[in-house]
């Protein structure tokens, strides 16, 4: 009487030949943190599910100067990667310990907001996605993996399975501001890379979570820093362009009016953290 | 980015039952006949220990050792009627029904021990260790499993007794509002220390710190765990809580504990507390209860403390970062 | 009571529930499984005001597993409210909803089905027809001319014994402000709360042999449920027979009769065991709540901090249906002035309807948010009159031996200690005339 | 779609089972298997009175397929309770009135029992760390706290 189905494929090559025989309506689920609730609170009923766990993505290589995160690794796994310590940091605010075990690199990236608070973190570091399907591989900048809410540039058929990230070369903060201090929605998560040339900001990458459709870019706010000298006066400039940019919303936690406000200082306290690095 | 503390405080009052509809509980206790009491109730336990707090009632009450007193609830084939466990009642009303079910109980008992024991029942004592003896001869006495055998193959006796407590009904005056509605009053003081965050609003509670009178105390650790729980619930009342966090429009209801905001461990303030013993005129051993306050002096003692850290007064719960933003910002203009 | 050494009353003997609780063997309702067990689950409204024109079950029928559905016409006596076992009607509440909804997630029909996932299939493919109407969600709002009326007796407020609220009159307050230096008012707003206990509503029923049905339930009120349950089913009281006793935490969510009669009906209806449980999201926005309050104060005061009149005005949300509001509205109206003596109070409290989930009791059950106007509003009296919130709390606190405005006296006071102890506990160094002070008398200091 | 038999390792024994497609760790153990101290406070992830362990991590068996723990090691509170007694763990939740309705209980339990089994002598700031994902409406989280920094003390013979 149960007609689900549910797949567990043990290669990333049975999971895209999958993918490709059931098409779009298949639910690929990663560690089952987002879509598991929904389907048991029956608000979702997907007749064909495709587990990841088994598929051999958990893994993380360093060659050369980049990490190489398979998509199904966990955030706990994360935890250890001290080369590079906002992603320490940001897994470290995903959930509580359980959740870490069982939530993915990978599912991040599709977590509805104010979730998705990893991925804001791998924006800020550049990361890039590489995407499999029966008809091959390609590399994918995180930030235009994005196209709106919920949606992404994945073509019919394509999973996600690596996450490549740079080790960064810049100075690097992560703050994410909740309404506790641990396993709880974002009001506004910031995290920043900046490379500095003496005193003056060569490149800057400025990702918010919670405050957008999905993590965006403070482009803006990169703009105001890029070529200028990174002191509280360009701070401030940076901080209130990216509150004016962001695209917040209202939810149970916060309204749009104060995920704007909350912005402005979590981008000034994110980039002090930055100059207090020094 | 400013960070600013303050205190507030808050005394409050708490009624203990509720018997605008009377409000009565039953208990019935017997004896086996290898001298276990068990008391038959149809109160339930929602974590707060009534099944321990009862049963050290009874045994108190019967005389008799606390692993000697076994609990029987809730079911309605075989438990008499409890109105329920609410308005910080239980240990109070049930309570007092045990009480009174142990007294007649006990006598029977002490008749029983009188009989094999060749004296009035008037010159026995219970040692709470399980034996009836003369008083004065503590070499003569009779153990409650004998007593208990003897009761029944012997004399033909139930240990047994009946227990009922009940405030008659108050009916108000709908006039002037005149009423009878509890039946004591148990107080506390509550001292909070706050740091506010005036840049983005948030609270942080340092400490709760607080004096709670709730009459006897049947079980202080219980008690304790009323209050520690207590203080954390009234603290998320006070600044996380809602269901309708824009009330009272009905928009963005949470659905989960993801989005319905509560401390967790990272946001315990210090809880430190004192408790006061005031027996009660009317509680088994001068109970009072003490479920229900230890929820409600924190979150007038937080507000009070915010508003000594910042000067603003904000009148709306749940106090959140956002209220306080707003209405600090309404002062600068 | 006279001083008795006390063998066990007094210590911390460990929970007798306690090894059940830390090997998990203890057994709490969703723990029973029988295995002819169907589940139940709820087709609400997703809607806080409409008008039911239609429901089609056909589509939810031919889920696999789905065993019956129930409406309204179903439950022998539908419309009820709890508190009439102890005489507080009139009945308002239906078991399943008739021809409209006044709650967003208001039960309409109950969907039985051998698995939980095939009732919850099942419940999403049931198709309502509605018409929507106007809302209210403000409590002032409510009581306007004009706006919506929720209430068959055409009000959107309880009728306590002919009046529009619950009255408390002690005193003349005019007099008492005409007599006072300051005039203190505040406003003062709560927000509706979730239990949210560890473990959600819920209950299995389940037919016996002998024509009984055994209803297993975390209800905080074993008989009340029981009896309430009989009534709306119109079965004899013998014919039901209820097991608890064990709650993963209460709080006061769990003293409203929902689960149990419906689960009880479906039992009769299909002769197997019914589980129904809340889940975790019903629980937050459908199980009632505690209630908003509004509360309006306003204070005359001497300028040596004595308050002479106290005039109260204060409105429940009781969401769409009594529950236990009316009855927490009376509770309110006895505490709201709170622990000090004042000689003139006069209160109106409002129990109000609006399009919300109802709310009902919970732990503080009316006082918590009376606690909370009131003692803020202490603070704004200290202020006023420039004096210590230690201070206005001392000189107004009240003493065994005084009448408290609902004509009752004082007997247990101990509101002064209290705030000694507390004092003391932070360091604060309380002036002579206040460490002196005792609730036992009423010599002044 | 048919059910499948899944195998794997429960409470240190091999056990095989046969599952509906995408049936949940939670759900096996209490409805098929009536292992009912994994609890099921919200089948969100939310609340971890589900918590298990696998290999050793805590897990919300709410939020786990059956599947995926074909050939693992999974621990229920079941399985480490001593027969007879009590694991020094559950001794201190019991005697340091850690416990007040008893829901929360078992996955507070195995969450402190993996964190003890991984670092023995944790700080307060850790013991938090580790209970930030399991929620307690009860006791204020305090009594938790101290019973397993007392758990820790007997564990490493310090205790009383």
């Amino acid at each position: 009487m149960n007609t689900r189905e549910y797949f567990l494929p043990q290669s990333v090559n049975e999971a895209t030949q999958l993918l490709a025989k059931h098409g779009p309506f298949m639910l690929v689920m990663a560690g089952g943190t987002i879509a598991m609730p929904l389907i048991n609170e029956g608000i979702s009923f997907p007749q064909k599910v495709m587990g990841l766990r088994r598929a051999g993505l958990s893994y993380v290589t360093k060659p050369n100067g980049k990490i190489t995160i398979g998509a199904m690794s966990t955030l706990t796994q994360m935890l250890d990667l001290k080369e590079i310590p906002i992603l320490q940091e940001a897994a470290h605010q995903v959930g509580g310990w359980a959740i870490r075990n069982m939530g993915t690199v990978g599912g991040n990236l599709f977590a509805p907001p104010p979730a998705g608070d990893f991925a804001a973190a791998l924006m800020a570091l550049d990361a890039q996605l590489k995407l499999v399907s029966t008809a091959g591989a390609r590399i994918i900048s995180l930030t235009d993996f994005y196209t709106g809410f919920m949606t992404t540039a994945l073509s019919p058929g394509e999973l996600v399975t690596e996450i490549q990230v740079p080790v960064p070369t810049g100075k690097t903060a992560y703050l994410k501001y909740g309404r506790k201090h641990a396993n709880t929605p974002a009001v506004v998560t910031v995290a920043a890379q900046i490379e500095l040339d003496g005193e003056g900001v060569t490149n800057s990458r400025i990702a918010l979570n919670a405050v957008g459709p999905h993590p965006i870019r403070a482009s803006k706010a990169e703009e105001i820093l890029s070529g200028s000298p990174l002191n509280p006066t360009t701070i401030n400039m940076a901080a209130s362009a990216a509150a004016e940019e962001c695209e917040p919303f209202s939810d149970a936690i916060a309204t749009e009016w104060y995920r704007r406000k909350m912005v402005e200082v979590y981008v000034r306290r994110t980039l002090t953290k930055i100059t207090d690095r020094r | 980015m400013a960070i600013i503390k303050g205190t507030g405080i808050a005394a409050v009052n708490y009624p203990t039952g509720m018997n605008l509809g009377g409000d009565p509980s039953q208990a019935l206790i017997h004896a086996t006949t290898t001298g276990n009491f068990f008391i038959s109730l149809s109160s339930t336990d929602l974590g707060q220990g009534l099944k321990t707090v009862i049963a050290q009632i009874g045994a108190e009450a019967l005389g008799v050792p606390f692993e000697n007193v076994l609990i029987n609830t809730a079911d309605t084939d075989t438990g008499p009627h409890c109105m329920g466990t609410f308005a910080s009642r239980t240990t109070h009303r049930v309570g007092n029904a045990v009480v009174q079910a142990a007294q007649e109980a006990r006598k029977v008992m002490m008749e029983v021990a009188a009989d094999e024991l060749e004296v009035s029942p008037d010159d026995l004592e219970t040692d709470g260790q399980g034996n009836i003896r003369v008083k004065g001869s503590p070499d003569r006495s009779i153990h409650i499993i004998d007593l208990a055998l003897a009761a029944h193959f012997k004399y033909g006796k139930t240990i047994s007794g009946r227990g009922i407590y009940m405030k008659p009904k108050s009916d108000v005056d709908p006039e002037t509002g005149k009423m009878d509605p509890d039946s004591t009053e148990a107080h506390a003081c509550t001292v909070a220390e706050v740091e506010v965050d005036t840049e983005t609003g948030e609270v942080k509670v340092l400490s709760l710190k607080s004096a709670y009178e709730v009459g006897r105390q049947v079980n202080p650790a219980l008690v304790e765990g009323q209050i520690r729980g207590g203080s954390l619930m009234g603290m998320a009342h006070a600044l996380y809580e809602t269901t309708q966090p824009y009330y009272p429009a009905v928009d963005h209801m949470p659905g989960g504990f993801s989005e319905y905001v509560l401390p967790g461990p990272m946001e315990l303030p210090e809880i430190e507390s004192v408790v006061l013993e005031y027996p009660s005129v009317n509680g088994p051993y001068g109970v009072k209860g003490v479920g229900e306050m230890t929820a409600n002096s924190p979150i007038p003692a937080i507000v009070n403390a915010i508003y000594d850290a910042i000067g603003v007064r904000i009148t709306d719960l749940p106090v959140t970062p956002e209220k306080i933003l707003r209405a600090l910002e309404e002062v600068e203009i | 009571m006279t001083e008795e050494k006390l063998n066990v009353v007094g210590q911390s003997v460990l929970r007798r529930d306690g090894l059940g609780h830390v090997t998990g063997k203890t057994i709490f309702i969703d723990d029973i499984n029988f295995p002819d067990m169907l589940h139940l689950k709820m087709v609400r409204s997703p809607l806080p005001h409409a008008l039911i024109k239609g429901i089609d079950f056909t589509k939810a029928e031919k889920v696999p597993g789905f065993i019956q559905a129930l409406t309204h016409e179903d439950v022998p006596k539908n419309i009820y409210t709890i508190l009439c076992l102890i005489g507080v009607g009139p009945d308002e509440e239906p078991v399943l909803a008739e021809d409209k909804v006044l709650y967003k997630g208001e039960q309409i029909a109950a969907i039985v089905a051998e698995t939980e996932d095939a009732a919850m299939e099942a419940v999403s493919k049931v198709k309502i027809d509605f018409e929507e109407l106007p809302t209210v969600y403000d409590v002032e709002e409510a009581l306007k001319p004009g706006t919506p009326v929720l209430k068959h007796w055409g009000t959107n407020h309880f009728v306590y014994e002919g009046h529009h609220c619950r009255r408390v009159r002690f005193g003349d307050v005019d007099k008492g402000f005409d007599e006072s230096d300051h005039i203190i008012e505040g406003r003062y707003q709560t927000s509706p709360v979730e239990h949210a206990p560890s473990e959600t509503t819920g209950c299995v029923a389940r037919p016996e042999p002998d024509g009984r049905i055994t209803v297993y339930t975390n209800t905080q009120a074993l008989f009340f449920t029981m009896d309430n349950t009989a009534l709306i089913l119109g079965v004899p009281f013998q014919k039901l027979h209820f097991v608890g006793g064990t709650v993963g935490g209460g709080f006061g969510g769990k003293v409203d009769v929902i689960v149990e009669p419906i689960a009880a009906l479906a039992a009769m209806k299909t002769g197997r065991p019914v589980k129904y449980k809340f889940t975790r999201e019903e629980e937050m926005r459908v199980s009632s709540s505690r209630g908003a309050w509004r509360i309006y104060f306003k204070d005359g005061v001497t300028k040596d901090g004595r308050i002479l009149a106290r005039k109260i005005t204060t409105y429940a949300d009781a969401g769409a249906y009594n529950r236990h509001t009316p009855y927490a509205v009376t509770k309110h109206a006895a505490n709201i002035a709170g622990p000090y003596n004042i000689p003139n109070v006069w209160i109106d409290a409002y129990c109000v309807y609006t399009n919300r989930q109802p709310s009902s009791a919970m732990r503080g059950f009316g006082v918590t948010p009376a606690s909370f106007a009131l003692e803020v509003q202490m603070d704004k009296i200290a202020e006023t009159v420039g004096m210590d919130p230690w201070a206005i709390r001392f000189i107004n606190a009240y003493r065994n031996g005084d009448m408290k405005p609902h004509q009752k006296v004082v007997e247990d006071a101990t509101l002064i200690e209290v705030m000694q102890a507390a004092a003391e506990l932070v360091g604060y160094e309380l002036p002579e005339k206040f460490k002196k002070m005792s609730s036992l008398n009423r010599e002044e200091a | 779609m048919a059910s499948k038999i899944v195998t794997f390792t429960l409470n240190g024994r091999r056990i095989e089972v046969l599952v509906k497609p995408l049936t949940t760790v939670q759900t096996l153990l209490r409805d098929q298997l009536g292992l009912t101290s994994t609890k099921a406070g919200c089948k969100q992830g939310g609340c971890g009175s589900c918590t298990v362990l696998v290999n050793g991590d805590p897990m919300m068996s709410c939020l786990l397929p059956v599947e995926d723990v074909q050939g693992q090691e999974v621990t229920t509170l079941e399985g480490i309770t001593p027969t007879p007694g009590l694991h020094i763990i559950q001794e201190v939740f019991y005697e340091n009135f850690a416990i007040q309705c008893g829901y929360c209980t078992p996955g507070m339990i195995m969450v402190s029992k993996a964190l003890l089994d991984r670092n023995p002598h944790p700080g307060r700031e850790e013991i938090i760390d580790a209970l930030t994902g399991n929620y307690c409406r009860c006791t204020g989280y305090e009594p938790i706290i101290q019973a397993i920094e007392e758990a820790a003390r007997r564990m490493n013979g310090n205790g009383n």
